[in-house]
């Protein structure tokens, strides 16, 4: 646990010993790529004060964006986070559909009955925990009232059976994901 | 420029105006000024004045809203009108 | 034809976002009024932006390109932020101690919140 | 259509009079000082409002200027008047600038008083006086 | 009753100025004195004299410059009144220390002469128990901040092209600041972005600007003539006036960032610099 | 360098201000020799202007480099030139008496202080040059800003009703500030120019349209705000007297002051004086409210038991003065409000650091009262004989300055007719009278009794003359006071060099 | 977005309104950039919208914060959640 | 008649200003007396200097500073001014010595400050006498007024605040009240407030109205001649230390009231306006505004001698002697005529040193004595023969007697009422004559005859220390040796009523 809580400290936790400037590089190279979806012009002086933007940005952010420094699960997470959206999306408009559902049902008041349940987790890494966290906020029924880095979250789920799904397989999406 | 859109927005500004002057709750009518800064951004962004909107935006919707909120907490909720 | 497709995503885009409002005002407390409110919202987010992401790249350039994808940055940004709103508003409510509404007792507590 | 055409070309100006005086009405009536706080930044925008209806030209578009496609001359008249914009600009600042100062000054008042009420306060501002006074006869 | 009064005094006042209304040109008339009177010369000389397409910016930075400096001196005042009025420097030492193992929550009551777990990464100090400790926020704003700080710098530098310039992109970077703040809490944003530093910022900021209009001064122009300046950058007058409009603009945008920051310091701390909202 | 004096006299304070705020973080003793040259340069360049005026005639100074009408100009004439010194002086000389104070009252915010103190200046000075009506506002709020930061400080015991009533004095100054804004918005959007050389060229072919009409009253309700005349006097008397006596005797001479230097500028440079005197028929309704003011703010004053309470009443009355003297519209009734804006300055300059010493050394956590200064006279001596010149100067004795304002009001007065105004100001002398002599009195005749007190306690011989013991504030607040003082003096003695050599000229043409 | 408004202006608690006006936000951003498209500029209201989602999120946070903070003031019995 | 350009004037009043300084810092009692003993001399010195070149026929200016367009402080010394000014500074050289012996005998607290005062106040005085307009006057009018607050509230208890305030009430009400507006009403209408012999309004062109009202302001204005209803404060201040009372209330400030009255009818409307301005505008034709000017000096006189009567303070009622006396200064130039101006002129000589005398006894039986009341002066004569010799000289002075120079003064004024036909103000001098004689003589007369048992002294003579003794004996010489020697006061009287009422 005691490894685990050491990661979980973003702001003041030293990086590896490996690359400690890793992280900065990485978001460097981020900020960049933001920089030139948002500026659309390259013309030299842009560009330039651009890579000066990007190295103030990253100098002050550099530790909150990317804590870990092991580029392989970076690379990793990144990757299989591309694969995770789409499923994300579809669970998004399958809940939608489900509010909008309710929403419109002309007795809806019978149909919802709000209650707050609590599951376990058993996803340790902030990141990996978020995401989930906020995953279950955008999907069926459901919202996440609390989590803590023990992997306790508590869920305020609209009807009886949006609940029924968690963790369940969103879990193991982002388990995978982040490689727990 | 729009002017039906326009009179809409205008209308809706100035019932948050109202709003946020006679709600009974202080943190209420902070939050109803965020919105009626949205709306009056909205408005700018309407009637062409981009950076005038952006300015409104960043101010009025974010700063100006904080510090309200800011303030509230460190003084108190209540009012009596 | 992108015309088509942008349109009938810009009308789904509203009518979520339509569904949302209304699901504010009908829910009876103010948990589940979160639920049309986060999710909804989003979804309407979502598809009235990818339409006009869409409509912007009509006409391919790298400035509308860019435009675009800027839109695009938006979309993945709300998405971001919106369940994170989400949830802070509901940990405040939860906070603040507002009663949750239960069949049991919704009528006489309907609009009676502390 | 006429009166239709009226409305429109004046309705702006209805709507900054209306919140001028809404905000008007904030501070000279409401106890709180929060609201009073609010009032004023109301009466800021309204002033801001008809500053950038000012600025407004049908046919236009925004005061940024496209360059670019073709080297045709640019025209005033297909462009917003961005003075008022900029003056505005200005405004905003200020009335940013005064709303972080006010609010610093009721955190203070509230320090001292405890309440943000006026009336309260003025009660306690008695209240806090004569003592005083009685306390000033007492060293003379 | 004083409302009636007021209210009905207010109605007059506003019946008043709706009158006056009447003689105003038509809304978005292009032929109005506001329209044809001073601003074509800006519209259609913006490009040739300052290389600047947002007439907005070329307007605010340089031919009212000037104003635009007291603009920024008014939000430099404004942060230095709040620290001036609210600031308490307490030296204080409380009886209880508080830390907060992070992870956990646990907390951790050290009295007077306890061992302080200080530069633990595990323990944050902090002010009350009740200080709250929100995973999801804290880490999504972590996220967004980076993206923040950029866009807030993009905003800054192509105030040219687009709106924006340095007030709003000096504004957005103060928001990236109280989000920090939000996020984690007020101590952990002032050890980040500290209150010197931002002190320090907001008095540079509008120096630089000052200093570039003295400089101009000095190149025998009048105050803020960027144009002078065009031997020092090797450029054509307009150039030089394009960039004087950018040093400027970051001048604005320290300034404010750093300003944003220490109201909002101030404000949500009542002046203790020790937690804030 | 001399040709840059209208911009030097802003950006040195300014540029002063944002050092001393950078010094304060290394060093707060930096702060107020910083601040000192910042003001002295101000104050040099603000007798170079003066004295370039008087070779050149007016100065034309464009920010940017740009033509007037597109940029910013600055416009120093004989009359913003006079009130430029006026105002510079004051912050100069006056910086050295806070010095103690300030230290004494605020040792952990000097930096802030000073910084504030000298962009006060800088706003003021600056509202004061400038030849562009949204710049004047621009200016304004900083001037403002800073105002309200240093009265909200209050000092001791006052902390709370000082930032009460600064919070009303921002209420009542935004709006002002406001109206002023939306006055101008009335003249863009009649004319699409602002800056005040142009209005007044564009300006009288559009006289009778509403909208020029409703530009004036409502620039004039801001102003007149932000001046507390009568009616909207109520934030400035309890700002005034509960803040700070450092902060006191910075704003309390130079705000109103410079208000009226902007309702002069704006009547006369903006709207011409065919305008505001002759085209719309006000002239005799805003003397009778200006009389008005003059009796009530005496009346208040008469009221008062603490001594600066009293002061601010007796500003409230002399802006009543100073309007009411404008707006006779005759030469002699602009030459005396003129004049008067800078004597008052002065006056209220003299009387606030005498007061900023009593509070000083005797009370420096309250309000004075009256009967707080109970045997003054032996106590501090000189402090007490300046506060007396000035006293006197108010009252309009010669040869102290404010006798030839009020002798040139009256004169106005009299030969415009307006006699219920002469009757006015001679109503608010004969007041002036009563009120400090009732100080006197109380620093007369306090002596005894407290001698006595003394005298058990320190078995002083009772022959001794020096039966009191003199307890004088330090000289670095004594001699700003001594300056103001002779400058009360030597103001009066130069009135006709003032008269016929700059205010003269500076109307001349006008009315 | 006037039913939204309505929930803002009318909801009964201050959760509610707050509710209202995020539901507002997004819908603004949405309009800026409908808007944008209407004046055929999109690229120059993008970046406003942009901001405009970002700040929308401070002022909720900040909002949503103050009762987190504000309840643990009024009972600071000490422990965390719940 | 020359214009001299001479620094002379201004000196006369810088010298009794600079003197506060020498006070100031000197640090032995000794010294501190001495100064202003020293500069009394030299004072007088430099005003009696001015006297062959003003005998000479010409007048000396001075101009300080041109302070307004039109309008300088300015000196210019003619006759008339070089009368009061002499008058004043010859008594200031006695007052010192006797402030001495009064002050040192009572022990008086804050004896420096009263020096310095007393000093300014004679300053003042100067001032006043030799300005050269209104403005002038007018200064150091208020500076006068100022400059004896201190003096009059010495003591420093309750009766001398209430006094104090009474005093200034009066005095600067009136002046900032009246006297002011009134000088700008002139200033507006003429341009200029430079006193000219023959007045300076009469080419103004004001309406009569106007003038009666600018004539009543003056007279009313400078309260400090006394004139009814504007003379409680007189009284009131005679809780000063006698040699306050003496010089000041005797002679500078009081005759500083009346002289101003009496420059601004001559030297501002002038004789021939007021004689030609009648009260048309009432229907009253054949009264012009010197005769109005006159029955309300006559209206004082007589009032105030009848009060006079009933007071049993000795210095109260010698304050109201004051009062009526005064009033025939102002009743002197009221009469239009040369010798009625002469009379008024001289009586501010002859007047000075004898009530002057009196208010030496006064202060010298009450510092020897401690008695303050006139009933408790039965027998007083035996103690103190010379200060009641005194005293009797002194009386026979004022109220018009010969051998006593107040019988000139007197004479000329009976003359002048004669000379314009005014009978009844003979009457009214006349009988005011004997009212004089009535409150006067009895407690001359009870102080040295009655009987043992009346007498409330044992019959030991113990007369008051020898300063105050010295300059009350010098004073009643003086007024008897101006009954024999008159001339200088009298050209000088002469000389200013001829250029007033210009030739003749």
């Amino acid at each position: 646990m005691t490894e685990k809580t050491k990661k979980a400290s973003p702001a003041r936790s030293n990086g590896l010993q490996k690359w400690p400037r890793l992280s900065y590089l990485i978001t460097f190279v981020i900020m960049c790529g933001v920089w030139v979806l948002l500026s659309g012009r390259f013309d030299a002086f842009h560009l330039g004060f651009g890579i000066i933007s990007c190295m103030t940005a990253s100098y002050f952010t550099g530790k909150l964006l990317i804590p870990s420094t092991r580029l392989s699960s970076i690379v990793h997470t990144w990757f299989n986070f591309i694969i995770y959206i789409p499923w994300l999306l579809y669970q998004v408009l399958v809940a939608n559909l489900h509010m909008m559902y309710l929403v419109f049902h002309p007795r809806m008041m019978d149909l919802i009955d709000p209650r707050i349940i609590t599951i376990k987790s058993r996803m340790r890494s902030d990141m990996a925990l978020v995401t989930f966290a906020n995953s279950i906020t955008l999907t069926p029924g459901t919202i996440t009232v609390f989590a803590n880095e023990l992997g306790d979250i508590s869920v305020h789920v609209i009807d009886a059976h949006s609940g029924d799904a968690l963790p369940g397989e969103m879990e193991e999406r982002i388990a995978g994901l982040f490689g727990e | 420029m729009i002017w039906p859109i326009d009179i809409i927005i205008i209308s809706f500004v100035v019932i948050c105006g109202i709003a946020a002057i006679s709600v009974k709750d202080l943190l209420s009518s902070a939050i109803l000024f965020g919105a009626y800064s949205f709306m009056m951004c909205l408005l700018w962004a309407v009637m062409g004045a981009v950076d005038v909107a952006f300015t409104e935006a960043t101010v009025g919707a974010g700063v100006s809203t904080v510090f309200f909120v800011a303030a509230i907490f460190r003084t108190s909720r209540r009012t009596r009108d | 034809m992108i015309d088509i497709i942008t349109s009938i995503l810009l009308f789904l885009g509203l009518f979520f976002f339509l569904g949302g409002s209304i699901g504010i005002i009908r829910f009876p407390d103010f948990y589940s009024r979160l639920h049309p409110a986060g999710k909804l919202d989003s979804m309407g987010v979502l598809l009235s932006l990818c339409a006009l992401a869409l409509y912007t790249v009509k006409s391919l350039t790298m400035g509308n390109f860019l435009t675009a994808a800027k839109i695009i940055f938006i979309v993945s940004f709300v998405f971001i932020t919106s369940p994170t709103a989400t949830h802070a508003i509901i940990d405040a409510g939860m906070r603040a101690g507002l009663k949750h509404w239960n069949k049991n007792n919704n009528q006489d507590k309907k609009e009676e919140k502390p | 259509m006429d009166v239709l055409g009226y409305i429109i070309s004046k309705y702006n100006y209805w709507g900054f009079v209306l919140l001028m005086m809404v905000g008007m009405y904030a501070m000279i009536v409401k106890n709180n000082l929060m609201k009073k706080i609010l009032g004023m930044n109301i009466l800021q925008t309204a002033i801001i409002l008809f500053f950038v209806s000012t600025s407004a030209k049908t046919k236009a578009t925004l005061p940024i200027l496209e360059h670019g496609h073709g080297d045709h001359a640019i025209h005033a008249v297909d462009y917003i008047n961005p003075l008022p914009h900029v003056l505005m600009l200005t405004a905003i600042v200020v009335s940013v600038a005064t709303l972080g100062v006010a609010l610093a000054l009721a955190l203070k008042v509230y320090k001292e008083y405890g309440t943000l009420e006026e009336d309260e306060i003025f009660e306690a501002q008695k209240k806090k006086l004569n003592p005083e006074m009685q306390e000033g006869e007492v060293n003379s | 009753m004083k409302k009636f009064a007021v209210i009905l005094g207010l109605m007059i006042w506003g019946g008043l100025l709706i009158y006056i209304a009447d003689d105003f040109p038509g809304w978005g008339d292009p032929q109005a004195p506001a329209s044809v009177n001073l601003s074509p010369y800006y519209i259609e000389q913006s490009i040739p004299d300052t290389d600047v397409p947002n007439v907005v910016t070329s307007i605010l930075a340089d031919y009212r410059g000037f104003d635009t400096m007291f603009e920024t001196a008014v939000i430099f005042t404004a942060g230095l009144a709040c620290l001036f009025l609210l600031r308490s420097y307490s030296t204080k030492e409380p009886d209880v220390y508080l830390y907060r193992h992070t992870a956990t929550g646990v907390i951790l009551r050290i009295e007077k002469g306890g061992t302080i777990p200080v530069g633990s990464a595990d323990f944050e100090r902090i002010d009350a128990t009740w200080v709250p400790h929100d995973l999801i926020i804290k880490t999504t704003c972590r996220l967004i901040l980076p993206f923040v700080f950029i866009f807030a710098l993009y905003v800054i530098a192509h105030g040219h092209h687009s709106p924006g310039g340095g007030f709003q992109g000096g504004v957005i970077l103060g928001a990236a600041t109280i989000i920090f703040a939000i996020s984690y809490n007020l101590r952990t944003a002032t050890r980040n972005i500290t209150e010197r530093f931002a002190a320090f910022f907001s008095a540079a900021g509008v120096l630089l600007y000052a200093s570039t209009g003295v400089l101009c001064m000095f190149f025998g122009g009048n105050f803020l003539d960027y144009g002078a300046l065009a031997p020092l950058f090797g450029t054509t007058i307009a150039g030089a006036r394009s960039l004087g409009i950018l040093i400027v603009e970051i001048g604005v945008g320290m300034s404010v960032m750093a300003v944003m920051s220490s109201i909002y310091y101030n404000i949500s701390s009542n002046g203790r610099l020790n937690e804030g909202l | 360098m001399s040709s840059h004096f209208p911009a030097i006299i802003i950006i040195a304070p300014l540029i002063a201000g944002f050092l001393i705020s950078l010094s304060s973080l290394a060093n707060r003793r930096f702060c107020f020799p910083i601040a000192v040259a910042g003001l002295g340069i101000a104050f040099y360049s603000s007798i170079g202007l003066i004295v370039s005026v008087f070779e050149k005639g007016v100065i034309q100074y464009r920010l940017g480099g740009w033509a007037p009408p597109m940029g910013i100009e600055y416009r120093i004439d004989y009359l913003n030139a006079f009130v430029l010194i006026m105002v510079s002086g004051v912050a100069f000389v006056n910086i050295f008496a806070v010095k103690k104070t300030a230290e004494r009252d605020l040792p952990e915010k000097l930096g802030p202080f000073y910084s504030l103190y000298v962009l006060f200046t800088a706003g003021l000075l600056g509202i004061t040059a400038t030849g562009d009506a949204f710049n004047l506002y621009v200016l304004l709020e900083i001037a403002a800003l800073t105002g309200y930061a240093l009265i909200g400080i209050g000092s001791g015991q006052n902390s709370g009703r000082a930032a009460h009533s600064a919070l009303n004095y921002i209420f009542m100054g935004t709006i002002g500030a406001s109206f002023y804004l939306l006055g101008i918005g009335y003249l863009y959007i009649a004319t699409g120019t602002l800056n005040m050389a142009d209005l007044a060229r564009v300006l009288p072919s559009l006289f009778g349209s509403n909208v020029i009409m409703a530009a004036f009253a409502i620039c004039m309700t801001g102003l007149f705000m932000k001046m507390a005349l009568f009616p909207m006097h109520g934030w400035l008397p309890n700002a005034y007297a509960y803040s700070s006596p450092a902060a006191a005797s910075l704003i309390a001479p130079l705000t109103t002051k410079v208000m009226i230097y902007v309702m002069i500028r704006i009547c006369l440079f903006v709207f011409t004086p065919a305008f505001s005197f002759e085209f719309i028929n006000i002239k005799g309704a805003m003397v009778i409210v200006a009389s008005v003011a003059i009796v009530a703010g005496s009346l208040f004053a008469l009221s008062q038991k603490s001594l600066t309470k009293m002061l601010t009443y007796i500003i409230v009355a002399e802006v009543g003065y100073m309007v009411g003297g404008f707006w006779l519209g005759n030469k002699e009734g602009m030459t005396g409000s003129i004049l008067h804006i800078a004597n008052d300055a002065v006056m209220t300059l003299c009387l606030f650091l005498a007061a900023g010493i009593f509070a000083y050394k005797i009370k420096p956590r309250g309000e004075i009262l009256i009967k707080d200064l109970g045997s003054m006279f032996s106590r501090m001596p000189v402090t007490m004989g300046a506060f007396v010149v000035a006293g006197l100067s108010i009252i309009g004795v010669p040869p102290a300055c404010g006798f030839f304002s009020k002798w040139y009001l009256i004169l106005g007065g009299i030969k415009a007719g307006q006699y219920w105004f002469c009757a006015a100001l001679i109503f608010s002398s004969l007041v002036n009278v009563i009120l400090f002599f009732r100080i006197f009195e109380s620093a007369f005749f306090g002596s005894t009794c407290s001698n006595h007190e003394h005298g058990s306690a320190h078995e002083t011989g009772h022959h001794n003359d020096h039966e009191a013991v003199i307890d004088e504030a330090p000289a670095s607040m004594l001699v700003p006071l001594l300056v103001s003082t002779a400058m009360l003096i030597v103001l009066g003695f130069g009135t006709k060099f003032i008269v016929t050599q700059i205010i003269e000229k500076a109307i001349s043409g006008m009315i | 977005m006037a039913l939204s408004l309505y929930r803002a202006i009318a909801g009964p608690t201050v959760l509610d309104r707050l509710i209202g006006v995020n539901a507002i936000g997004s819908k603004t951003t949405v309009l800026l950039i409908i808007i944008g498209l209407l004046y055929h500029r999109v690229d120059m209201f993008v970046d406003i919208a942009l901001a405009y989602a970002m700040l929308n999120f401070i002022a909720v946070l900040a909002a949503s914060r103050y009762f987190q903070k504000k309840k643990g003031m009024v009972d600071s019995t000490g422990e965390m959640k719940q | 008649m020359n214009e001299i350009y001479s620094i002379q004037p201004f000196l006369g009043v810088l010298i009794s200003a600079s003197a506060v300084l020498f006070i100031i810092t000197a640090k032995r009692p000794n010294i501190r007396e001495g100064w202003p003993f020293l500069f009394a001399i030299i004072n007088f010195a430099v005003i009696a200097s001015m006297l062959p070149a003003i005998l000479a026929g010409n007048e000396i200016t001075f101009t300080v500073a041109r302070v307004l367009p039109g309008v300088a402080i300015a000196f210019r010394v003619d006759a008339m001014g070089l009368l009061f000014g002499l008058v004043s500074s010859s008594l200031w050289i006695v007052t010192s010595a006797y402030s001495i012996g009064y002050m040192r005998t009572l022990s008086e607290h804050a004896q420096t400050r009263y020096y310095c005062f007393f000093a300014l106040s004679l300053s003042a005085a100067a001032g006043v006498a030799f300005a050269g307009n209104l403005f002038t006057m007018y200064l150091f009018y208020e500076m006068l007024s100022f400059a004896t607050y201190p003096l009059v509230t010495h003591h420093q208890d309750d009766e001398a605040k209430k006094s104090g305030r009474k005093y200034l009430g009066y005095i600067v009400g009136t002046s900032v009240g009246l006297v002011l507006p009134a000088m700008i009403f002139i200033y507006a209408g003429t341009g200029t407030l430079d006193f000219a012999p023959g007045g300076i309004l009469s080419w103004a062109g004001f309406k009569p109205l106007l003038i009666c009202g600018l004539v009543l302001m003056f007279v009313f204005g400078f309260a400090k001649a006394g004139i009814m209803p504007f003379h409680s404060w007189l009284p009131a201040a005679m809780v000063a230390p006698t040699p306050v009372s003496a010089l000041l209330h005797a002679v500078a400030v009081v005759k500083v009231g009346a002289f101003c009255i009496f420059r601004t009818l001559t030297h501002i409307f002038g004789v021939d306006l007021l004689g030609s301005t009648g009260l048309d505008f009432l229907g009253l034709h054949s009264i012009n505004m010197g005769t109005v000017v006159a029955v309300i000096a006559s209206f004082t006189i007589l009032t105030a001698s009848l009060i006079a009567l009933s007071q049993d303070g000795l210095k109260r009622r010698l304050a109201f002697s004051t009062i009526g006396q005064l009033s025939y200064i102002i009743l002197g130039a009221a009469l239009l005529s040369p010798k009625g101006i002469t009379g008024g002129l001289l009586h501010i000589g002859m007047h000075a040193f004898g009530k002057i005398t009196l208010f030496f006894c006064a202060g010298a039986i009450f510092v020897t004595t401690g008695v303050k009341n006139i009933s408790d002066m039965t027998g007083i004569g035996r103690r103190m023969p010379w200060t009641m010799g005194a005293f009797f000289v002194g009386s026979l002075s004022v109220i018009g007697l010969p051998p006593c120079g107040g019988f000139i003064s007197k004479w000329f004024l009976l003359v002048g009422t004669l000379e314009s036909g005014q009978l009844a103000f003979m009457a009214v001098l006349l009988s005011s004559s004997l009212l004089n004689a009535a409150y006067f003589l009895p407690i001359v007369y009870r102080a040295f005859f009655c009987t043992e048992e009346e007498s409330k002294f044992e019959k030991k003579i113990d007369e008051a220390p020898s300063w105050c003794l010295g300059p009350l004996l010098f004073t009643a010489l003086v007024s008897i040796a101006l009954f024999i020697y008159p001339h200088i006061f009298l050209t000088l009287a002469q000389m200013a009523a001829k250029t007033i009422t210009g030739g003749g």
